[in-house]
């Protein structure tokens, strides 16, 4: 894309648009880096008490319904196409087609929470939601090990939930950027690691669906 | 910092101080030299707030009665100088202060990567470290600086989740200027800086940068489960609701014991700065002290179970860990022994920062040396949670990491500030500070053989004298830093003005003018030669050499 | 020990056999670190003298590189610090591997905010003191009521976290008669420095003295930790489900060390923690073959309650002469998954 | 660095093939496979089958959807850096809970080094 550089704005820091964005691009990764390890305190969390409680972790699990997070996996991974489409829009400098693919990841991110609220909403209803009101009753199972599930449950999608939203607020601010500098060449460097930020959600819940959903045996 | 341009009458080039006075210049800058400033002043406040505490604890410890202050009052009181002390105090120190005003002009750049960023983090600290003075407005914690689960998710009756927000947003902090400091040193270096050229301290900070970057995520996590536990009972650590405790103590160490390295790695940069700059000479052996910080950023995160060999972790584990920890002494040594044979066949000048610098060896020197007593598994079972710990990390976070800062603060001051500081004071200064630390803190390691726990507000008649010995060093050393503060305070005002180089050090950040232009550089450097190419000499004669005949000449042409 | 000139304590005491060779090892690494210290200390101060600037030193072809000098302080200092490793790593497995000695004394311990529970095995009870003979093992059973705490005897060099949840043990052999700092070293709250207490090690004949003297924590018939178990184990009907003519619960009858095969397939050996769960979560750790119908007693039995019931299905292990009379055929049964 | 995009095509082959990887993840669900205990935990392969899947998934993620091939040198070696060390905070933990009760493995019997059997 080197033909189209020179009519990017290059802060004042860097010597060339290259520069720049070799610059973000790397600061963006390493963030990502910092987000593995952010989740990955909770998966740690996860395996221990997964190998430990399992019995528990297999019966609580039912209370999840697969087909709704089946479901929310399908929604993210369109998502992530129609990101990596706009971003591949954005560097062609398409301006309609960013915004089409936009609205529509933007769309399924939505779709994806409403999933969600309807899951959870469900867990409130049945007392799921661990706390005092928590209740669990499966033979032969402790209550405060399924407990420890829906623990997790909450902790790691509720963290995963706030990272789509997170994406979808950035995705606003996007749109807009794009609206009042609709008269410029595409900045596509926000756009693109927008993209990468998005595709690292994707990634996460890709590990927490069959985690969670999927528990498996019996 | 405006008094830069107050004192005299010639106008003066324009600097980065001087190019604009009004607050909202300084609350909206964008320039890594400014907010390295903003840094300073933030965490002067917090040393202030946590040294406070740090002579309260020596005032009660005075006497082996509980008898200054109720036993919760002392707990939260040796809670909050430790929270304030690492979270924002030591951790951002070096880096955010010295490495946001330095190392951009060090590899020969205008500014960071990311100078929004940059703020941004100032701003991300500074609400942090208002999280924690909340918390200590509001009555203070008292689960001690580690945060141990149940203690602090399920009894504690002290705001612990303001605290704990604090140092989860403090730690955001922490990992933008991390991530800053990597790309920078990755993609702005100045044609011609290669990585085997560039300053040790930006070696240093890379290393730092690392821990920064990897380690902090796993704190956050963890202390947003311990607030998530206490505030909704949600909870993956108190063994009531089926945890396990010491999985806190896993994750809290999978950070914490590398962050003792995020204090101290950049100190090591900045001794290698100060020893080859008052040696006049090339650090011997540059690139083992090069790959040995990062040798001890990446084992840094292999040891931390040395924290916990008597917590109930596994024993094959426990060895893993000690035999691991055992390694860290080999960078540990490389960096020592080549610093002290760098002086060899140099041009030793023991102006204050070289002093800060040769305190810095010795008492590091006894800081690492005493973690062997730690690492080794047996004698640990004795040490662990005694006084033998807290004057083995004092002898690391202070003799180590504060020597270090004040050393980089004094040999940075002329370029950040413009003015000199009085040098018999500061020698003062440092000689006091020596004194009144060893004086803290030696007794301190008898007190741990002999059995006395940490965090204790009582103690047994026997250990007063050693007690007692301990406070008395704490007041000289309380004097040491007062002074610091009272001289270069004067000095912004009344100072000698800094010329550009009033060290004869080479390095980037000594070719521009002091205080720095707002860019930095007026035109962009390249860079041909090495790092620290101070003149050899090879004459054999025995006679004092070129480099000294000429600054011999230079005083007579003063005089 | 002391300053000769000062009234200053500069050694602590030593009570254990562990306490010498700690000391030993001590002494070495204070040797190591003065040995290094003099080499630095010595290296800057020479240098300093020598190359002040000014100085007339010989100042010709420095080096900047050495190889072979790099290497010698990288691999000194590794094998010294290796060696110092392998001589502690084998003394900390040699104080901290459970002894399992019939001949030590077992004495439970429960920490709780602030004070430390001990319960001899006959039956003895005394809080923040622990009267114990010298030269015989000691071997203490510790968990704790609420946070975490840290059982610390410096005369005895030796500690250990004192975790809730679980058991720690920790043992010691006293080898001289004196009274010593009992300290608790993991902080636990306002009282954290006043969680201390007094190791009494007596003599063998001080010892059985005291043990009469201190029936009374006994009640009256002179009841054991095993025996307050048979009773709590009567009182709470366990037999309902548990005689063997129940058919309900497994046996437990030499339960204690046994291997069990749980429902989800686990094989775990039935030790302190296993029986502590099994009481308390006893759904958790359902053994294969059995209902999960047992109540869980988590919240109704205090960690001195679960440790006598502990005790108590331990002497059903024992084939012949258990120490309790009655209920203690062979074919007793009962105890929870 | 500058990236050459890569065709729709490529997109919505990853696309299909996450799909189908969906579909197989739920499918191996429903296997029965066997549990391995290992000291006090367990380990059940049919959570790591599922994780295998997984990681495929993520990386055709990463691959194609992230560009991997357009990431610099630096993304590179520390994308790398930091799922070596989340694995060394993984490992080294579970070590612990493997090895959690040494009562099994080791113990003094009647004479330990610092304890003399008795009569």
């Amino acid at each position: 894309m080197s033909t189209h550089e020179g009519d990017l704005h290059v802060g004042h820091q860097f010597e060339d648009a290259e520069q720049q964005l070799d610059s973000y691009s790397a600061g963006m990764w390493l963030f990502l880096v910092t987000e593995v390890l952010f989740f990955g305190g909770l998966f740690l969390a996860y395996i221990i008490y997964r190998t430990r409680y399992t019995e528990a972790f297999v019966a609580a699990h039912h209370e999840l319904d697969w087909q709704l997070g089946g479901l929310n996996t399908v929604i993210l991974i369109t998502s992530s196409l129609t990101m990596a489409l706009g971003v591949r829009a954005a560097v062609l400098n398409r301006m309609k087609a960013v915004l089409g693919w936009l609205g529509l990841t933007f769309l399924c991110a939505g779709g994806f929470m409403v999933v969600k609220y309807i899951e959870y909403s469900a867990k409130f209803e049945h007392h799921l939601f661990p706390g005092p009101n928590f209740e669990f009753h499966h033979a032969g199972i402790d209550p405060g090990q399924a407990q420890m599930f829906f623990n997790l449950y909450f902790a790691m999608t509720g963290l995963h939930g706030a990272h789509v939203l997170i994406g979808m607020i950035t995705m606003i601010i996007l749109v807009i950027r794009l609206w009042v500098m609709r008269k410029q060449r595409i900045d596509f460097i926000p756009i693109e690691l927008t993209g990468l930020y998005w595709h690292f959600v994707d990634l996460v819940w890709i590990f927490l669906f069959p985690l969670f959903y999927l528990v498996g045996g019996n | 910092m405006s008094a830069a341009g107050v004192a005299t009458k010639q106008p003066e080039a324009v600097n980065y101080l001087n190019v604009d006075n009004s607050i909202k210049s300084w609350l909206l800058t964008e320039d890594h030299k400014r907010i390295g400033i903003l840094y300073l002043v933030t965490i002067s406040l917090m040393f202030l707030v946590g040294g406070i505490f740090a002579m309260l604890i020596r005032l009660e410890l005075l006497t082996p009665a509980g008898d200054v202050v109720m036993s919760d009052t002392y707990n939260k009181m040796f809670t909050m100088h430790g929270v304030i002390m690492i979270f924002f105090f030591l951790i951002p120190s070096i880096p955010a202060v010295l490495g946001n005003f330095c190392l951009p002009i060090m590899i020969g750049a205008r500014d960071v990567a990311f100078p929004r960023l940059n703020l941004a983090s100032w701003y991300v600290f500074t609400l942090g470290a208002t999280l924690g003075v909340t918390a200590l407005v509001l009555g203070g914690v008292d689960t001690g600086w580690t945060f141990y689960t149940p203690y602090s998710s399920s009894f504690s009756h002290t705001p612990v989740i303001i605290a704990v927000s604090g140092a989860f947003v403090a730690g955001f902090a922490s990992i933008f200027t991390g991530l800053n400091f990597i790309v920078t040193i990755h993609k702005m270096r100045a044609p011609g800086m290669t990585w085997f050229r560039l300053p040790l301290f930006v070696w240093g900070q890379y290393a730092t940068s690392l821990i920064m970057v990897l380690g902090t995520p796993v704190i956050a996590i963890t202390l947003l489960l311990v607030a998530v536990e206490r505030g909704l009972r949600i909870g993956v650590f108190d063994p009531a609701l089926g945890g396990d405790p010491v999985l806190f103590q896993h994750l809290f160490w999978f950070y914490s014991h590398p962050a003792v390295y995020i204090m101290i790695l950049p100190g090591m940069g900045v001794m290698s700065e100060l020893i080859a700059t008052f040696s006049r000479k090339r650090i011997f052996g540059y690139e083992f002290v090069a790959y040995s910080s990062l040798a001890i950023a990446v084992l840094s995160f292999v040891v931390w179970g040395h924290h916990m060999f008597v917590s109930g972790q596994s024993m094959y584990l426990g060895m893993v860990f000690s035999v691991l920890t055992t390694l860290v002494a080999i960078p540990s040594a490389v960096k020592i022994f080549n610093w002290a044979v760098t002086m060899h066949k140099g041009h030793v000048k023991l102006d204050s920062p070289m002093l800060y610098a040769l305190s810095f060896i010795g008492l590091f020197t006894i800081g690492g040396l005493t973690g062997l007593f730690l690492a080794a598994m047996a004698v640990d079972i004795h040490l662990h949670d005694t006084y033998f710990v807290v004057a083995h990390f004092h002898y690391v976070m202070v003799g180590g990491a504060i020597v270090a800062f004040l050393g980089a603060l004094h040999y940075w001051w002329p370029k950040m500030t413009g003015r000199m500081y009085p040098e018999p004071w500061a020698k003062l200064s440092a000689l006091i500070v020596f004194i009144g630390f060893n004086l803290t803190f030696f007794p301190q390691f008898i007190l741990g053989y002999l059995g006395m726990p940490r965090r204790y507000h009582s103690y047994p008649d026997e250990w007063q004298t050693l007690n007692v010995l301990s406070s008395a060093g704490a007041s000289i050393l309380a004097s040491g830093f007062i002074l610091v503060a009272v001289y270069l305070l004067w000095s912004l005002r009344y100072g000698a003005k800094a010329p550009a180089n009033p060290w004869d050090a080479t390095g980037l950040e000594w070719k521009t003018p002091s205080p720095p232009p707002p860019t930095n550089f007026t035109q962009r450097p390249i860079i041909t030669e090495e790092a620290y190419n101070y003149p050899i000499v090879l004459a054999k004669n025995g006679e004092p050499d070129e480099a000294v005949k000429q600054e011999e000449a230079e005083k007579h042409e003063h005089a | 020990m002391r300053l000769p000139f000062a009234n200053i304590p500069i050694w602590p005491e030593g009570a254990s056999k562990a306490a010498f060779e700690m000391d030993l090892l001590y002494l070495v690494i204070v040797g190591l670190t003065v040995f290094f210290c003099i080499i630095v200390f010595g290296l800057v101060i020479y240098f300093v003298a020598k190359y002040y600037a000014g100085s007339k030193a010989d100042r010709s072809n420095p080096t900047f590189h050495n190889m072979p000098l790099e290497l010698a302080w990288s691999l000194i200092p590794l094998a010294l610090g290796l060696f110092v490793f392998g001589w502690a790593a084998k003394l900390f497995v040699e104080m901290q591997a459970p002894i399992q000695s019939e001949n030590a004394l077992n004495i439970y311990v429960v920490g709780k905010q602030w004070m430390w529970q001990m319960q001899h095995p006959t039956g003895q009870r005394e809080n923040n003191e622990l009267h114990i003979p010298v030269g015989r093992s000691v071997k203490l059973t510790l968990i704790s009521q609420d946070v975490i705490h840290s059982f610390y005897v410096p005369a005895f060099r030796t500690k250990t976290d004192v975790v809730p949840g679980r058991y720690r043990t920790l043992w010691f052999e006293p080898t001289k008669v004196g009274k010593y700092h009992l300290f608790c070293a993991e902080f636990c709250g306002t009282k954290h420095a006043e969680m201390t207490g007094w190791v009494y090690v007596l003599s063998p004949e001080d010892y059985e003295k005291w043990l009469q003297d201190n029936r009374w924590g006994m009640g009256d018939e002179g009841v054991t930790v095993a025996q307050a178990g048979q009773a709590l184990y009567e009182q709470l009907q366990c037999s309902s489900c548990h005689a063997p003519e129940q058919r309900i619960g497994p046996p437990l009858t030499g339960l204690y060390g046994s291997t069990r095969t749980l429902s989800d397939g686990r094989r775990v050996v039935a030790d302190y923690d296993y029986l502590r769960q099994a009481i308390l979560d006893p759904q958790a750790v359902t053994v294969s073959g059995h209902e999960p119908i047992m109540p869980p007693y988590r919240g109704q039995l205090t960690e001195q309650e679960v440790i006598q019931l502990i005790e108590f299905i331990k002497t059903l292990s024992a084939p012949e002469a258990p120490p309790v009379a009655e209920a203690e055929q062979s074919d007793d049964s009962g105890g929870n998954g | 660095m500058s990236f050459e995009p890569a065709k729709p095509k490529v997109y919505l082959l990853t696309f299909a093939a996450l799909l189908v990887l969906t579909v197989i993840t739920v499918l191996a669900a429903k296997l029965t496979l066997p549990k391995i205990p290992m000291g006090i935990m367990i380990l059940d392969l049919n959570i790591v089958l599922a994780m295998a899947i997984a990681c495929v998934k993520a990386s055709l993620v990463v691959l194609y959807f992230m560009h991997f091939k357009d990431m610099g040198q630096v993304s590179k070696v520390w994308a790398v850096a930091g799922v070596f060390f989340l694995l060394v905070m993984f490992f080294m933990t579970l070590g612990d809970y493997e090895n959690r009760h040494p009562e099994e493995t080791v113990g003094w019997t009647e004479s330990g080094p610092l304890h003399d059997a008795r009569p």
